[in-house]
This record gives C-alpha cells, structure tokens and sequence, in this order.
C-alpha cells in the first residue's frame, strides 16, 4: 500500500483500539484531508472524534492541549509544513512545556502530524524542512517515517506514548507503494535502523531522502563501492548507537537532509558522532542539504534538493581524506 | 443583532439567581458605599453565611497578596503579582464554580488558587524559584499559572470540547444536540492586555463555532503593565464577544456579588448548552504590576486613590455591618485567621530547602529519554567530583 | 452598541457616491437579474463608461483565469488557484483604489492584480514555479501574493501605521490628531477562513487602537478549502468589527456596482482620518479551492448552480442591454480583447525559460553573506564539474 | 556606563541619525522598557516614534514589516526572550523571506531586539536563549553583544543595515559597567572578536557566556594555562575565521552557550570547524550548554547555567585527549 494508505489504517487502528484518541485539523473530515491521509475516518468514527476545524493552528494545537488534560489523545494534522508556525508558541511555550510545568501532573499525548519536505512542485511554504526547530526543543518528541510499514507502525506508537510527538510525513513519498505486515513485531519508536549494510561509508538520512540515499548506495555498488544506510527514524531523542557502530567500522559519515544547513540536524549528528567516534573518523562527518535560503521557486527544487549525485558526491569527497 | 441575551436560572446551595447576559450597563449589586442596589438582569437572594464566607475569602487573599510582597521584599522570594483591588473579582468568580470545573488562571489569581483549595504554599514556590506549578491541576480543577499572555484561553476551549464530548459519549449517539446540563464547564481567566492576542481571539472563534462549555472572564483591571486599556481596545472589552457570535457583560469587578452573580449565570448557560460568554470583570490594580515594576512611571496617584475608595473588601464589610448581618466577634475571627494563616505562609515559605539539583531533569518527558538520562548522570559525576559548593571554584 | 455609522462622500472622477457602513442588510445596487435597485446609505450615480469599464474587468479577469486553469491542465502550471465567481468582489474593490493606495492580496486575487496594472504573466510565472513574487510592490501598489492566511493583514496595519505618520511629519507637529485626507490607504484582502486567524484578529486590535487608515476587504466565498463559513463563525463576518470598535458591513460580492461603491466609501472614511472598515464581500467560490482540489467530495452541485445564477458578469451585462448602455459592438471589442490576453498569456507562459540554478541564491539578502556566498559557489564547481543534466546519473 | 545605558545612546544616536526609524513594542515608551533600555526616547523624539503597542507580539513584528515597506526602520523590542514565539510566524514567514519573495523589490530593514539569557532568578520564560531558532532560519541575522561597547555600535549597525536583524541582549549582563568610546573605530556588524588571546585551548561563546569565558580564562591563567577566548557576535552569518585560525594553534575548541544543545549554535560550529580543521584538532570539539530540558525554576539555574567550572572541566577533557 501506499504511505497515505499506512498513516490511514495506522490512524484507524489506533482510533479503534483506544475510544480517547481523537483527530482534529483543517479539512481533516468530510475531505479526508488535502493528502487524503484521514480518508474515510469520519464517516467510521463521526464528527465529534474526526473534528473539521477553524483555520487556526494555534487553535488546533491550543485545543488539543486542553483535550489532552481531559484525558484525550488528539492528533493533529498541520495542513503543510509550512502552515506550522502560527502554532509555535502552542508547540514550544505549552505543549512541549506543560508536564514539565505541572511537575509531571499533566500528560500531553499529543500527536503533531505535518506533511513536510519539498520535491512536489509545490507552491511556496508547501515544501519545507522545519524538523530542528522541533528537535531543539525540549520536551518535544520528534520522529520522521520513510516507508509505509513505519508510518503504519510509528504513527501508533506515537498516538499510544503519553508524550507529545512532532510527527512528520515525507510528503513526496506518500505515494510510494511497499506492503506493510500489520502483525510484524516492530522497533521501538525512538530506534534508528539500518537500512542497508555496507563497509565503505556510513550514510545517515531520515524520512523523504532515505530513499535517495538507498537509491544512491545501489549506484555506488554497481560503481565497487558499499554504503551502508541508515534510517534516523527518531529526530529527538536521537539514536546514534546504530550510527556509530557503521561509523567505527567506515570511518566516514555523510549525513543528508532536505532543511538548511545551520543548526540543523545534520550539525547535531556530525557534533555528536565527532565527540563519541573521534579516533575512529578518518576523514570529518560531511553534509549534503539543502542550502541556507528559503525554499526556492518549483523550478529550482531539483538543484535544491539533495539529490542522488551530491551524494555520491560527498561519498567521493569523504572517501579522497 | 447584539448577542442576544438568555435568560438562566442558576443555583448554588444557598444561593439563587436569575441572571441573563447580555445588558448595556455594568452590572452591580453593592456599590462602593456598601449599598445593596437591584439590577433588572440579576436578582440575587444571599443570606449573611455567604456573603460572610465571600468577605472572609477576601480578606484571606488579601493578606497572601501582602505576605507575598513582604517576602519578595525580604528577598525570600524573586518576584510577586500582586492581586490587590481583585481579590472580589477573583473570589467571586472562583465562588460560582463547582470543584469539577477547570479553572485556567494567569500568574495573578492567588485568591482564585486558594478558592480552589490550594496551600498557598504552593503558589509562593514558584515565585521562590523552586517549581513551575507545582498542584495537580485534575485535584484542584486548576490548571497550572500561565505566564505567556493568553496561551491558556485556547486550552480551555479545548477542554471544553472534551467536555462536551464526554456527555455525548456518556449519553451515547442519541442525545440532543448542544445539552450538557450538569456537566462541567472550563473557565478561562485573562486579563485585558491578553485580549489582544491572537490566541485569545482564536479561543473565542473557536468557542462560538463549537458552542463550547467555557467562561472567558476578563479581568480589566485597567493596565497590562504600564499600557492603559485604551491601548488594546477603543470599545469595551466586553463588547469583544458580540463579533464572534456570545455575550459579553460588563460587571463591577470590584462588587463580589455581583461577579458570583454573573459567573454563576454564565456557568449555568455554558452547563445548559447555551455555549461561551465573555464576562469582563471592570477592576483595578492596585498595586504596581509586579515588584519589579514601578507604576508611578506612568500613572496618577489620584487614578489610584479613586479606586481604592472602590475597594472591594470595604464594601461588604459596610454591608455586613450596617444591615448586622455579622458581629464584631465574626470580624476578629477573619483577622485571626488571616495571622495565622499568613504566619504560617511565612514559616512555610522560609523552611523551603532548595531542591537536589539533578530534579531539575524530572518530568521532562513521561517516557525514557536516553539523552538526557545521559545529561543527567554526567551532571551527576560532575556533581560528585567537583569541589563543595562553598568554596572558592578549582 | 453597534459601530456608529459614518456618512462619507466620496468621489472618483465620474462617480459619486454617498455612503456609511453599519447598515444592518446586505448592500446591493444590482439584483442578479440586472435590476439597478436603491440603497438608502449608498446613493451611487454611475454614468455608462464606468459600467463598460468594469464590466470589461471582469471578462478579462474571467479569461485571465480560465486559461490559468487550462495551462494547469496541461501542465505549464503546478497549480492554479481560480477566482471564477469573484470577479465583481475583486474589480469592485480594486477599482476603487487610487495609484498610490497599497493593496495586500491572497493567492486569489488575480483581478486585483490586473486592475493595479501588472502583467498577468506575472502571476503565471508565480504558479509556474519561476517566482515566489515578481512586481514591484511599490510601482503597482501592490504586495506580493500571502500564501500563509492571514499574514498579510497586519502588514496592512503596519502599512497604514507608516502613512499616518509621513502624513503627520508632512504636516508638522501642529496637526490636528487624526486627519488625514487624501493620503494612502492600506487594503488588506483575506477570505472567510482567514477571519479566524490570530493574527487577523489582532490586525483588528491594532487598526481600531490607532484609528489606521486600512480597509479590510474578506471575501466570503462560503468557503476555505473543504469548511463551510460556519466553521469560522457563528454569526456573519462582518460583525466581527463591532467588537473591535469599528463599522463592519456586508456588500453583495457578486455586485460590482455595490463593492465599487462600499469600498469607495470606507476607503474615503480612511483618509478622512476616520480609521478601519471591515468588508464582508459575501460571494461564492464557484471552482474547486484549486486544481489540486475536489470539491464534489464535500459540497453539492445544487448549491453551485444556485450561485452561478448569480453571476457577477451576467448582471452587470444584462443590465448595459437592457438599458442600452452598449451596444454591441462593445462587448464584440470586449470579447476580442480577451481572446487577444489568453493568447498572449499562454504565448509568454509557454516561452518562460526556466532560471540558471544559481539564481535561487539571490535576494536572500541585501547585503553581504560569506556562508551563501560559499554555497553558491560550491554548487557553481559542482555543476560544472557534473554530467550533462540529460545524462543519467554517473 | 551599563549596556542598557549603551543601548539607549544607540538607540538615541541611530533615531538621530535618521527620522525613519522607529521604535514599537510593550511598554517600551512612557515606561522606558521593562529594563530602560528605550528610557526617554518617547519624551525625546514622540510618540509616533516611539509607540507603545497592544500587548500583541505577533502585531509587532507584523506592523514593523508593514511600516518597512512604507520605508520605515523598526525596532521592535520583544520583553523577554520566551514572549517572542507568538511572533514566529511573522518572523519565520514574512520578515525573513519578503524580500527572497518579492525578488528583490522589499527592503525588510527591521530589527528585533530581545533581551535573552537566564542568570537573573527569573519565573517561567524570562530566561530562555532562543538564538538556535533564528539561526536557522535564512533569510535572517543573528548577532548577540556580549559588552557595552559592542552594544552601543552593534545596534546602530543592525538599524542601520536593509536586512532584518535579530538582536540579542544577554539580559544578565545588562547592569555591568564598561567604558563606551562613541567615536572608536568599529568592526563590521558581522565579524567575530578575539577576546583573549591564548596558546592552549580556544574557547567560543557569546553574548552572556562571553564574560564567564573570560573569567575562567583568567582562572585557567593562574593555574598556567592560556585559554583563547573568542566572543562571536554574529550567530548568522557565522564568521568562523577567527575561531579556525585560533584552532589551527590550537588545536582544541570549546564551545559554550546557554542554549540546550540539540541543534545549537554549538553544533554547527563543532560541525563547521571540525570539516575545516579536521586535521587541526587534537580532541574532538566539546560543548558546555544548557541540557536538553526547559528552562528550569530559577533554583536550579546554578546547576543549569554553564559557568566557570563547567568550562574549565570541558577544557580539562579537551586537553586530556
Ligand atoms: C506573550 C507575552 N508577552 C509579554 C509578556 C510580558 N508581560 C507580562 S504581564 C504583561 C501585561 C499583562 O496585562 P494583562 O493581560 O492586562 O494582565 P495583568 O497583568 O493586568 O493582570 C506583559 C506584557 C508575557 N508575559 N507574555
Ligand atoms: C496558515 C495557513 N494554514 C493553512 C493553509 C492552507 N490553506 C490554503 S488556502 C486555505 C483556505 C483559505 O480559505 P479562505 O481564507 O476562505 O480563502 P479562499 O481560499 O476561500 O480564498 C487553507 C486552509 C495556509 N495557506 N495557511
Ligand atoms: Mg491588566
Ligand atoms: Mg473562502
């Protein structure tokens, strides 16, 4: 099935199983949402748990707060990535703080659902990367899927924690089509995983570019080379054993994201993985992102984004230390 | 088309009151002279018990409120918001709820924290620095202090809609649309700076659109620091509400019975399904903002010796006496308490150890975090290698 | 007490209007039909030119936006975002602006643009992908397209703030407080679903508190995206205004006369020094939201047909017909002149080139950035040392 | 004279030196600003230049950029660090990206001015160092002063400047004395300063870790060892110059900030210098930061705060390596 197809019959499945959980977002209801992610839901579960809002988001967040302290689990759905911001103080200021506030009286299960990344020819603030600024914030939990059986399995974990999650969906991989085993035994939420074995040279990616870097390391082997992949999957926390334990073995680490560069994940893994795999690291962790500008114009997301050959690239520039 | 008003009869123990939102003029009860005056849209019968048990809430709040300062000035807490010249729209207001009721309060509703049934302890930790919050917002039915303007309106329209969704799910798919009765109500306590956010007018978008269970009471008292109400409205406040499809009503903030009047009004329309109201509460402050503000910098003395001729507590207490409806003994009693309750506050408050450094990282998150696990037993080792506090550092 | 009514008189070269906001009904000088009927507070005289004239508008906006949506089809556009129904509520308003007023459009206002004098392949190369703007705000009058609701209503504000004051230094600082006619006014454009932003709202806050001279222009097409209106209000937008202490009024969007005329009106209150109108231009979005839209999945046909019977264009034609007021060699030169556009249109849009990759790095900032600066460079030698872009990768 | 001292002769000469610029924020007229900083300049220059505003963040920011596109200078003031979040979206969306999105045609010269830090024994939001999200986002300056000298010119600079600034205020170092040379020869607003020279270890900070750093560089001095301390001012753009030549000496690099470390400033900069000096270093770069947890009650920020210690125990690890 495809990803829009997983995240539905995740969200149906975590609906069915706990009466609390409910959706709420623009156009979430009658229209299944722009993505078609929520189709279906509110006809099975009505209006009063698959909630139409206002066009608010700090409402949709705010709310969802207050909900949540009443003892439900809300998932919201953001409409696209760029749509984020008018919540951001609900994000940072309440939901990401409020346990902390209360002294651990309160619970905020609170799921943040957001479309994100570029690649669809989208219009400008459909195709942003705003993952560090989430990750930079405590309290918040922040994973990103790659793949359809992850967003069946994460989405639900996710909705199942008594944490708030930033729950993001590579947008330009909703449509990608793998089977999902709804009965596989699955990873923790927070565990990065090994996407690809390889010897030569660990590459680090989560959610839309995992692809493309596989997609890159089946490249490189036709070329003699071995990369190894490895899907982050968990944004905050960060799960780095996964990364270092490729990385004592290569030696070189290229991380790869869609967002700018400046404080951005990609300096966090580089930062961490320097510290803990300092002697181990023959040539430093390079960086293959997006630049440090506002999403361009459609017609220059494909010079924008990184794509399989800067990849391959930067595997070259690691490999000549 | 005004808001249009509905007609509620609310009832509390002993208490009964017909009320309707939604009239022109300030709605008063007792005015400054401690007279009781009529008002056509709420007639309310309160026998002596309450409105002594009112005035003593009062006078109770007001000495945490100068306890507080007194601490801050001894340098044994780092800040206080002084609630002086609100203490009748807060205990008026927290009066009229029932204890499953969620209030959402802002850093100045010390007297609304007490009502609830909170240790006044609690509210002088967070101003020590210990702790953020501290009480448990489900016992209490309060959430916890929200400091950032206006962020906590929207939680209590959301908490509202859970309310409402609770009926539905407890009287399952048959119900009649829109009736709550009996079900609890959020309320949502700002101030007239905060309605100039964004997020307070998404809460009363949000709150018209849903007919949800909540109460918005505004206390205007007048400054949001050092701006005067005018910089944030040129209409009444309470006006706010007609725009976005609720009423809204203006009531002595300083009249005690008349904010139990309306808010118990109110409460009841929200219980009945008759969804938000706006109650602005037309107060002052007293006191500078905080006691890191100097308010002489920007407003009259005279502005605030009017008000304290207004002042809430002296109103009831005039009533009280002049209609005999409580003896010299009942007034002594009330000052005693107040000794020692805010002895007690004192020892309390200087008896509060400083917490173990390593709590700071507690409650972060509900789940495992193995980063700050890790940020934590490093600070922990730090901790245990580095030299005693006392001296001199290396 | 609602927003008083303002008498204002305001007049455009031709036209002269005498209007006041804060009537209670829809505001209308067109039926459907084409029937010129009377408003008590807007007496319009218009002379038969000014009809042609916009009745040419809204053929050539109409136009403008079918081909957008064909070139979408055909996949020259990534998307289109179509105004078809909101061609008077556009023109209307647009055409009621002087050169230098300074309008704050949304992604659809396509005829606004047009009306302010940009070239419509301006705004294909915005859904083309080229660019995130392109015309010169300040030549046109005219800020970029706001894709985030609601943003740009504050802008307008801010906008409206700048104008109070160059007028203020113009004149000295002996200047009678709030007067300021025939200076610039701000137009904020935004839609239903916008009305329930924050920020619009504190827009409103900030327009009424310093009296700025703005008019905020929402279009309720019913609609924002799959929502109906209700989902933003309990009560018609316009009187949304009242709360914030300014008139509010609701104009037939689909009568162009009638937004010519309440939009001259308010915008006269604004340089009289009068402060903000909020416009309700009650109309319909007759296309999907977009061409990534399907609007069978969430309304009827039915109500779709109602509304095409309403359509802005008809009446205003019916109505030159059946009073001879052209004849019809206009409309054949109207109809021509559309064909000639759309031609043209799809010509220039088929031959826009996409950009050097380079070119995304511009503009970020004025001044100097090392960081970019490095990066382009860095994808300047990567570029030239990659393979030919047909090539398959490596 | 004190920073807020400093900051208003900035403030002052730049309103001076051009009519256009303007002043708007909470409280920051009659009153002065909630820490003076703005003391006197409505009395000075009115109050249409300087406007005391609806408590309304968000309205800030979003005027200013209108008043901008009129051909004004804002400068708006943020009270605290924690309140500037109902401003995201204007900062984020509008004031970072109009120009990149009117390709040109707007000049966004508005500065934001935000007293940020802890040290001051504050309640909830009035201690945090949001710095990481604004460094993040393109199209916006970063600078943070860390002395009143810098103050005093910084600010004028960033007024000065076409692009929108936002401008850091170590609010703890507020009140401390230093003489202001108004006619000194200034460097560019976005260079980085030596602050100390030293031959052992290069230590980096900014705005209100500088003076920490240069405490524990005299302290390190007594027990002979010589730190270099380099005060960064400029957050985005980075100038990482200074810092690598110094590492080149070096060869071991401290960073520190008060900001939680996932996907801070101290990242980019570990991640930044270890690819450009990678085989410059001796030890990988390490960083004393606030921990990844809210800001905590002001009880705790002793143990919270990087400080003298803190520092010279990372020193220690470096040169252990
Ligand atoms: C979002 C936000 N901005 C600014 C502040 C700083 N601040 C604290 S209290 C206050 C004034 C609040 O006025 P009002 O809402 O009338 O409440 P009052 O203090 O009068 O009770 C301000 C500006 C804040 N706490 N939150
Ligand atoms: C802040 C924000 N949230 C969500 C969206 C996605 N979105 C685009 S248009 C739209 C509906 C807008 O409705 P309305 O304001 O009525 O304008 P209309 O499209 O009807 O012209 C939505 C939700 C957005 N652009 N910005
Ligand atoms: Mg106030
Ligand atoms: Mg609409």
């Amino acid at each position: 099935m495809t990803m829009v197809q997983a995240l539905n019959a995740g969200l149906r499945a975590a609906m069915g199983a706990d009466p609390a959980v409910m959706i709420l977002g623009e156009d979430v209801g009658r229209l299944g949402g722009v993505f078609r992610v929520t189709d279906g839901l509110q006809a099975e579960f009505g209006e009063d748990r698959v909630l139409d809002t206002p066009l608010s988001e700090s409402g949709i967040v705010g709310t969802a707060i207050g909900l949540a302290m009443r003892g439900y689990r809300p998932v919201c759905e953001i409409q696209f990535d760029g749509f984020v911001f008018p919540a951001f103080n609900q994000l940072v200021s309440q939901l990401a703080k409020l346990r902390y506030r209360s002294a651990g009286a309160l619970s905020l299960p609170v799921t943040v659902r957001i479309p994100f990344g570029g690649g669809i020819g989208a219009v400008e603030h459909h195709s942003e990367s705003p993952e560090a600024y989430f990750a930079h914030t405590a309290g918040l939990r922040v994973v990103a899927c790659s793949n359809p059986q992850d967003a069946y399995v994460m989405v639900q974990q996710s909705i199942a924690g008594d944490d708030p999650v930033i729950f993001l969906e590579p947008k330009r991989r909703y449509w990608e089509k793998a089977p999902v085993d709804r009965a596989a035994a699955a990873d923790p939420l927070h565990a990065a995983r090994v996407a690809r074995a390889g010897t030569d040279v660990t590459v680090v990616a989560y959610g839309p570019m995992v692809r493309t870097c596989l997609d890159a390391a089946a490249v490189a082997e036709g070329e003699g080379m071995s990369l190894a992949v490895i899907d982050l999957r968990t944004l905050s926390p960060l799960d780095l054993q996964p990364v270092l334990d490729s990385v004592r073995s290569t030696g070189r680490l290229v991380v790869v994201h869609e967002a700018p560069s400046n404080c951005s994940l990609s300096a966090e893994i580089a930062a961490q993985v320097t510290e803990e795999a300092f002697f181990s690291l023959a040539a430093p962790v390079l960086r293959v992102t997006g630049y440090d500008i506002p999403y361009p114009p459609s017609r220059f997301e494909a010079a924008y984004l990184p794509d399989l050959d800067r990849i391959l690239d930067a595997v070259d520039r690691s490999r000549a230390y | 088309m005004p808001a249009s008003p509905v007609s509620r009869v609310a009832a509390t123990g002993d208490l009964r009151i017909v009320g309707q939102a939604g009239s022109e003029a300030l709605v008063q009860l007792l005015t400054p002279e401690g007279e009781r005056v009529d008002h056509p849209d709420y007639v309310v019968d309160a026998p002596a018990e309450r409105l002594q048990s009112l005035y003593r809430d009062m006078v109770l709040a007001r000495r945490v409120d100068e306890e507080g300062t007194a601490l801050q000035r001894q340098g044994q807490l780092g800040l206080w918001a002084s609630l002086r010249g609100q203490e009748a729209a807060q205990v008026g207001s927290a009066r009229a709820l029932m204890a499953d009721d969620m209030a959402f309060p802002t850093y100045r509703e010390h007297a609304v924290v007490l009502c609830r049934g909170v240790d006044a302890v609690q509210i002088m930790a967070i101003f020590r620095g210990l702790t953020h919050g501290g009480w448990d917002p489900h016992r209490f039915g309060l959430a916890p202090y929200s400091i950032v303007i206006g962020s906590q309106a929207l939680h209590a329209v959301g908490y509202a809609l859970g309310v409402q969704r609770d009926a539905a799910r407890a009287r399952g798919p048959a119900r009649p649309a829109g009736q709550t009765t009996g079900s609890p109500v959020a309320v949502a306590y700002f101030g007239d700076g905060a309605a100039s956010q964004g997020e307070v007018n998404e809460a009363f978008v949000w709150a018209g659109v849903y007919n949800a269970p909540v109460v918005f009471f505004c206390q205007n008292n007048q400054w949001a620091i050092s701006q005067p109400a005018e910089r944030q409205t040129r209409v009444p406040l309470y006006r706010r509400a007609d725009g976005f499809g609720f009423p809204g009503v203006r009531v002595d903030g300083n009249d005690v019975l008349a904010v139990l009047a309306v808010t118990l009004s109110a409460l009841q329309r929200a219980r009945d399904g008759g969804g938000p109201t706006l109650i602005e509460a037309f107060t002052y402050r007293i006191g500078a903002h905080t006691t890191a503000d100097d308010a002489t910098r920007y407003r009259s003395l005279a502005e605030v010796e009017t008000w304290k001729l207004k002042d809430p507590l002296e109103r009831v207490k005039a009533f009280l006496h002049r209609k005999q409806l409580a003896d010299p003994a009942f007034f002594e009693q009330v000052g005693a308490e107040s000794d020692a309750l805010a002895a007690r506050l004192r020892r309390k408050c200087l008896g509060m150890a400083d917490p173990p450094a390593l709590a700071m990282f507690d409650h972060v998150y509900a789940g495992e975090h193995p980063p700050l696990r890790r940020q934590r037993a490093h600070l922990a080792a730090y901790l245990d290698s580095s030299p005693d506090p006392g001296e001199v550092p290396r």
